[in-house]
């Protein structure tokens, strides 16, 4: 009883599964006491952060190796296969954990007032989702990262067929299929690395290494198939304007803050950590897919007429900037990369909050009816000026350290092969100012055009604490993001050495 | 000494905060005094570090405030560097804000966003301050967009104001835009630097390139030119200049202290700042040279045509700057810089007159009521009995730009051309006689569009009942008019040919800054050349003079459709206009919509996959399923039920002897076969 | 030890009442009557249990069986007024001829197995001690190792009870509901 | 001593005519009887192997076998009587509303 206790309080445990105690507690509550369901709602998340900032104290910047490490055997299936409860942290997972468990209460706490039915199963939902969140960030074992994966999908589905706007099913459903498509065949890749292999334990699999360069290939390509529809890269990215068009504000939040960084992250941990030889051999082309997504991104959000369709295309475009950086395989892109998916969670995540913000008041999202909103709500117009500056990267704030430490990182790196990746993609910075400047010019200068802009009351006190600590975050990465860089250095010096090492192989 | 450096971006920052917060609070006066003492207080340090300096023999110093991004060898701190060069930025900046600042407080009156004003001109001070004392290239690219970001809220800071509401905002707009553009070229030139060197940090840099010399050339011409890119688009030289004429829509202060002083220098102050590499591409040198020139022309001319104060005196500033950049382009660092200085002093001098003279005819306006475009030249006149102050500093300043004998401008303007004189003579290379040629032609259109200038706003009759009406300012306005004034008039005495004071001070940063020794013959022709164009204008402009505000410009008779030309700014507007920001547009719809939208959502996503698996899911359903499987086994199904009824239901008699019968049966059955096996 | 034949007469004189009365209880058309030579085939069962050597299932037997059992019968009979039976018509045509048939058939294969060579059944009888069969042996074993199937028929003789009351007592049932319903 | 056999002669008469009774009479009541006797059969064997082996437990059975019976008898009776009640006639043929 003594060591199933000791288990069941392990940190990362605890983070992941906190929320399902605030589940079950808000199944007890009946759901007309909607305020004491959205307490009990924001008060698991803001505790599953306490938590994760107690992980964060254990968690020791050095060591580059997984930490707090969790095993315990789950399914036995015959002799070989053993799918076992694995759980770790490390240097490339900490910052998106921790990223995963502030978003969720700020946005929890940001629909405070947006969702009136149903609150109860919302907030059901979110705090499942979080679980998964979570899960994938710090599961080691492939089959159980993949049962997180699809775990997500689940309450995300919802939370956009519910409580989405117009044609939300069809939003929701081709969300859903989406990633699901995808996922099927990084299933078929976990299986068959589990029988070859003999383990699903990440760990395992990349000290062993012993994958010939060929099937490595087809290993890199489902898994990437996966992670390109989630992250998303450029050819298959037509799900998520329609996904945060209709998704209510606090789930585009999650959904643009943390879940596309679930792709990213995992290219990072499985198609780098686990084939290197075919992340050289695929480095190009993806760079090259990674480009085109920011420029295309740029160029394509600025015509929008929808705000949310606006940012959305930007994530693309962000995200293109990420991917770009992983795949420069050098030190200077990873770190540069795991910087940018916390900076694009923090920066987005604010901007789809204004969003939300404004489309609680004026129920509008087409920047038509906006105008000269800045005269209407200074403050407003103050902290959402700081957010655009933010994610079109001005230096100082905390895109700029991200992007520029990307650029540097591919214009340098040998596996990209030409610095032309890195040009062209610094003319993403172009496009970014392009758009950026175009929404926050047709939303709050010019003169207050539409009547109805001209009664608007100011940010109340519940908005502007949802945004105090992602500003806050904003100005200290944008100056002294060296803690961040810190906790992440050791673990992708490893890496960087391992993808150097498997370098040489594809050279021989 | 140098520990107080960081203070001397503290103190703006201190100001910006406090007004933030407290600035609806503090009445007008009070949020005055805390942001002109802020920059005051920076001034005052800055002077210290001048001593500090002195005694330090002149040797570097720089001064860690915080490490900003260490990732495995690439180390980039917040790092200030102090020496000769940084410093006299510095005071520049600080000096020229301070005097800036307190006419704002004047300027500004009555503005409902008052507190919000200053908090963004002590932001740009911060900033450019951040990018003059930077002791790496990273940290000069923090201010270099800093200030960027600045001048785009300070340019539409009446955002709700120009042209259908929008205009200032559209200016700002493009104003960053075009700055990005230019920072564009300087993130490359960045990482090419980085690729090579290793770091950005001025000192590994300009050692690695002045040690490696010729071999590295190919590598530092494209470096410089990109570096030149990046310096066209923030000191608006040819390609990039559209945006700071449309910058004129910022209050006066900013046009004076962004769009004149500081600012638009940190181009030129980025390439003295990496003369090293210059100094190995020769052909890149030729290029800024050039570039500088023609922009100087060009600028000149197009300023001859204006008739909005501001804008005659946004295009003098380009082509003052073109003199700059042309002086960097010769090798003269020295003379440049020299230039630079004195422009901040009669530009910003020459600006905020002009901004007094709008307030002046503005407040005309109010009182008789009639509304005229207060900026444009043609409704004024006859200002210089009504403003007498106002009048007496604009010639002081006009005559300094012009360059004529005692003033500041002479001796800069005049080092520029000597320099440009020995380097096309001297060292006989072709491109330094062209630039002479071109900046002489360039400094009589100065003198003569100055004339016009004058002449058209201050002499003659007043043109509009407005003009009649205007009025001098309050001292806080006229006092720092006075300030630049003097400055203007000893600003020559720092680098006196014969004295070289500046040479000799800036020296200690690079071994090849030197001042060239005086050339008459060059300063007594472009004297003779100024007075001459001044003759001319006063012949054109003071003997015939404008009528009423509508009157054709004397000067059509003269140049006839050039003027026209160079009215509408060499069409290069409508040019940049067309080609590039139409194509965008066109290029950006075509994309979102026609490629995006049409093709890829509609057509990939729900003709192609939606669409067939419709179908194939309809063939699937309809004859393979309905009529196949279906109807096979709803035929089984049937026939288990008549099986059922037939033979099953009778047996079911109801009669409990029927039933024990069967269990009889059953019971025998069960014996005989246990029997049999 | 082949049996003594005062012993062999005494069985086969028991037997044949027994059979006589088991056929009397069949085919007597009045059900009291049936129900009395069912009486005496249960004493003539009980005696057998004594030669058999189990005096106290002999004593249940006549206790339980013909006691309690057949007084039961006869009540129900009287109460029912079932002693002539009035012969009604729809008679299942080939239900008798069946019967009969199976019947033999189960007689012969069972003489089959039971005298033929089948079961041996073994001649040498055990004559244990004497109280064998009496009812302290039998108590004890019962409440040992038998304790638990002896509760479980307690429990199936209570629901047996309430089974009866609940079927008989119908009528007071039937009123409480149709009350209930008209609320 | 009479062996088994002959007992379970006996009792294989003595059930056939139990199984008769239940075929063919139509009397409930009889019906009853002769399932009484088909149990009592049973028991005789019961006893009659008891004796052979020497095993008491036959004989524990037979008790059980008793109880059971008079269960049976009880919740039968008290079927008839309501049967009768409702359909006056305790004929096993009138019982058949569960045609199929």
């Amino acid at each position: 009883m003594y060591e199933f206790i000791l288990h069941i309080t392990s940190t990362l445990t605890v983070v992941t599964f906190f929320p399902l105690v605030g589940v079950f507690v808000l199944l007890l509550i009946n759901k007309e006491k909607k305020d004491l369901l959205r307490w009990v709602g924001v008060g698991t998340a803001l505790l599953t952060f306490v938590f994760s900032l107690v992980m964060l104290g254990q968690f020791d910047s050095q060591d580059a190796g997984m930490q707090l490490v969790v095993s315990e055997s789950w399914i036995q299936i015959g002799s070989n296969w053993s799918i076992d409860y694995h759980l770790g942290v490390d240097g490339l997972s900490v910052l998106l954990v921790l990223l995963a468990t502030l978003l969720t209460p700020i946005a929890m706490f940001a629909s405070w007032t947006a969702i009136e039915e149903r609150v109860k199963e919302y907030m059901i939902f979110f705090l499942l989702l979080e679980v998964g969140m979570t899960g994938v960030f710090l599961a080691l074992d492939l089959f159980l990262f993949y049962i997180f994966w699809e775990f997500t999908l689940v309450p995300m589905y919802f939370l956009i067929g519910i409580w989405g706007g117009e044609n939300r099913i069809y939003a929701s459903i081709k969300f859903f299929l989406y990633t699901m498509a995808g996922s099927i065949l990084m299933l078929v890749a976990v299986l068959w690395i589990g029988t070859v292999q003999g383990t699903f334990s990440y760990t395992a699999l990349a000290s062993m290494g012993n994958i010939p360069p060929g099937t490595q290939r087809w290993l890199f390509l489902a898994f990437a198939a996966a992670f390109a529809i989630k992250v998303p890269m450029w050819p298959l990215h037509s799900w998520l304007p329609d996904a945060h068009v209709e998704a209510p504000t606090a789930g585009s939040v999650i959904l643009a803050g943390v879940l596309l960084k679930l792709g990213t992250y995992g290219f990072l941990r499985f198609n780098l950590g686990l084939f290197p030889d075919a992340s050289h051999y695929f480095a190009p082309s993806i760079a090259f897919l990674a480009v085109v997504g920011i420029i295309y991104g740029a160029i394509v959000s600025y015509p929008q007429k929808d705000v949310k369709k606006l940012v959305a295309y930007s994530s693309v475009s962000h995200l293109g900037f990420v991917m770009l950086g992983l795949f420069a395989l050098n030190d200077r892109g990873i770190q540069g990369a795991i910087l940018q998916m916390v900076n694009h969670g923090i920066s987005t995540g604010a901007l789809f909050l204004i969003v939300g913000m404004i489309y609680e008041r004026r129920h509008t999202r087409s920047l038509d009816e906006f105008g000269g909103l800045w005269t209407v709500m200074p403050l407003y117009g103050s902290l959402t000026l700081i957010v655009v500056l933010s994610s079109m990267g001005l230096p100082g704030l905390n895109g700029f350290v991200g992007e520029f430490t990307i650029l540097l990182g591919a214009f340098g790196s040998e596996a990209l092969g030409s610095y032309y990746y890195s040009i062209v993609a610094a003319l993403g910075v172009i496009l970014a100012a392009i758009y950026m400047l175009w929404m926050f010019q047709k939303m709050f200068l010019g003169a207050v055009s539409n009547e109805k802009n001209a009664l608007l009351q100011d940010l109340n006190w519940r908005e502007i604490v949802v945004l105090v600590p992602l500003l806050i975050l904003i100005f200290w990465i944008g100056l002294y993001p060296s803690p961040f860089f810190n906790l992440m250095s050791a673990s992708v010096e490893q890496l960087t050495a391992a993808l150097d090492f498997g370098n040489t192989l594809v050279l021989q | 000494m140098f520990e107080l450096v960081p203070f001397i971006l503290l103190f703006p920052v201190l100001g910006l905060l406090t007004n933030l917060v407290f600035g609806r609070y503090l009445g007008e006066r009070f949020v005055g005094i805390i942001a002109s003492g802020a920059v005051a207080a920076s001034f005052i340090v800055s002077v210290i570090q001048v001593f500090a300096l002195v005694n330090n023999n002149f040797h570097v110093e720089t001064v860690l405030v915080a490490d900003w991004i260490t990732i495995g060898k690439m180390y980039l701190p917040w790092q200030i560097r102090v020496d000769t060069l940084s410093v006299t930025m510095m005071v520049l900046v600080t000096g020229v804000g301070t005097l800036i600042h307190i006419y704002a407080v004047g300027y500004m009156h009555g503005d409902k966003r008052f507190a919000r004003f200053f908090v963004y001109l002590n932001l740009f001070v911060v900033m450019m301050l951040v990018l003059v004392a930077a002791d790496n290239y990273l940290m000069l690219f923090v201010g270099w967009e800093g200030v960027g970001i600045c001048s785009y809220l300070l340019i539409g800071f009446w955002y709700d104001k120009g042209d259908d509401n929008l205009g200032n905002a559209r200016a700002g707009r493009k104003a960053f835009v075009v700055n990005r553009i230019g920072d564009f070229g300087f993130l490359i030139a960045m990482f090419m630097i980085f690729g090579a060197v290793g770091s950005l940090q001025f000192d590994a840099v300009l050692y690695y390139f002045e040690n490696h010399g010729m071999e590295v050339g190919q590598l530092a011409t494209t470096i410089t030119l990109l570096l030149l890119v990046g310096a066209a688009g923030k000191s608006a030289q040819i390609p990039l200049f559209v945006w700071l004429p449309d910058a004129m829509a910022g209050p006066t202060p900013v046009s004076a202290l962004i769009h004149a002083a500081t600012m638009v220098t940190a181009g030129i102050y980025m390439m003295v700042r990496s003369a090293p590499i210059y100094a190995i591409a020769p052909s890149s040198q030729m290029t800024v040279a050039l570039l500088g020139a023609g922009t100087a022309l060009m600028a000149g001319t197009i300023a001859l045509a204006q008739w909005d104060i501001k804008r005659v005196l946004a295009y003098s500033t380009i082509s003052q700057l073109g003199f700059m950049v042309a002086a960097v382009g010769l090798g003269a660092h020295v003379a440049a810089m020299f230039h630079l200085i004195t422009h901040a002093f009669f530009k910003a001098l020459l600006f905020l007159s002009a901004g007094s003279v709008i307030h002046g005819v503005e407040h005309g306006a109010h009182k008789s009521d009639d509304h005229c475009d207060p900026q444009d030249m043609r409704n004024m006149g006859g200002l210089k009995d009504k403003m007498k102050i106002t009048f007496g500093v604009y010639v002081v300043g006009a005559i300094a730009l012009a360059g004529i004998f005692p003033l500041s401008g002479f001796w800069s303007k005049d080092e520029i051309l000597a320099d440009a004189w020995h380097v096309g003579m001297v060292e006989g290379h072709w491109h330094g006689m062209t630039v002479y040629i071109l900046l002489a032609l360039a400094a009589v259109i100065t003198a003569f569009y100055m004339t016009r200038q004058i002449i058209l706003v201050f002499f003659g009759s007043s043109r509009s009942a407005a003009a009649n009406h205007a009025a001098e300012n309050p001292p806080t306005m006229t006092v720092p008019l006075i300030g630049l004034a003097i400055l203007s008039i000893v600003g020559g005495g720092i680098n006196l040919p014969w004295s070289h004071t500046l040479g000799s001070w800036l020296e200690h940063t690079h071994h090849f800054f030197h001042g060239i020794d005086f050339n008459l013959t060059v300063a007594l022709t472009s004297t003779a050349l100024a007075v001459a164009s001044i003759f001319v204008g006063f012949i054109v402009y003071y003997r015939r003079p404008l009528e009423s505000s509508t009157a054709p410009d004397p000067l059509m008779s003269v140049l006839g459709p050039s003027l026209k030309f160079f009215y509408n700014k060499w069409y290069i507007d409508e040019l940049y206009g067309t080609t590039f920001v139409r194509l965008y547009e066109w290029k950006a719809r075509f994309l979102a919509f026609k490629v995006d939208r049409d093709f890829w959502h509609d057509f990939v996503h729900n003709q192609i996959i939606l669409k067939s698996f419709k179908n194939v899911s309809g063939t699937l359903s309809g004859p393979v399923d309905r009529l196949g499987i279906n109807k096979f086994f709803d035929g089984l199904a049937y026939s288990v039920h008549n099986i059922a009824v037939k033979v099953l239901r009778p047996v079911q008699t109801g009669y409990v002897r029927n039933y024990a019968l069967g269990v009889m049966l059953g019971v025998v059955m069960v014996l005989g076969i246990m029997l049999i096996r | 030890m082949l049996p003594n034949i005062p012993e062999l007469v005494i069985f086969l004189v028991l037997a044949v009442i027994a059979v006589a009365a088991a056929l009397g209880m069949l085919a007597s058309s009045n059900a009291i009557y049936s129900a009395l030579f069912l009486v005496v085939n249960f004493g003539v069962v009980a005696t057998f249990y004594l030669l058999l050597g189990a005096p106290f299932i002999a004593m249940a037997q006549v206790t339980v069986y013909a006691g309690a059992i057949m007084v039961l019968f006869l009540f129900v009979i009287m109460l029912l007024g079932a002693e002539k039976m009035k012969q009604t018509s729809h008679n299942l045509l080939w239900q008798k001829p069946l019967s009969i048939v199976l019947i033999v058939l189960l007689l012969s294969i069972s003489f089959y197995v039971v005298l033929g060579q089948g079961v041996s059944v073994g001649s040498d009888l055990m004559q244990n001690a004497s109280g064998y069969g009496s009812p302290s042996a039998i108590g004890t074993l019962l409440f040992q190792k038998y304790l638990f199937p002896f509760e479980a028929t307690s429990i199936l003789l209570l629901a047996a009870m309430v089974g009866a009351v609940v079927l008989t007592g119908v009528r007071r049932q039937r009123r409480r509901i149709r009350k209930s319903r008209r609320l | 001593m009479i062996p088994t056999s002959y007992y379970l002669a006996l009792s294989v008469i003595l059930f056939a005519i139990g199984v008769a009774g239940v075929l063919l009479r139509r009397n409930a009541i009889i019906l009853f009887m002769a399932i009484e006797l088909m149990l009592n059969s049973a028991n005789l064997v019961f006893v009659a192997y008891s004796r052979q082996f020497g095993a008491l437990d036959g004989q524990i059975l037979v008790f059980f076998v008793m109880t059971v019976a008079a269960a049976e008898v009880a919740v039968g009776l008290a079927l008839i009587v309501t049967i009768f009640r409702s359909k006056a006639s305790i004929d096993v043929d009138d019982i058949s509303m569960l045609k199929g």
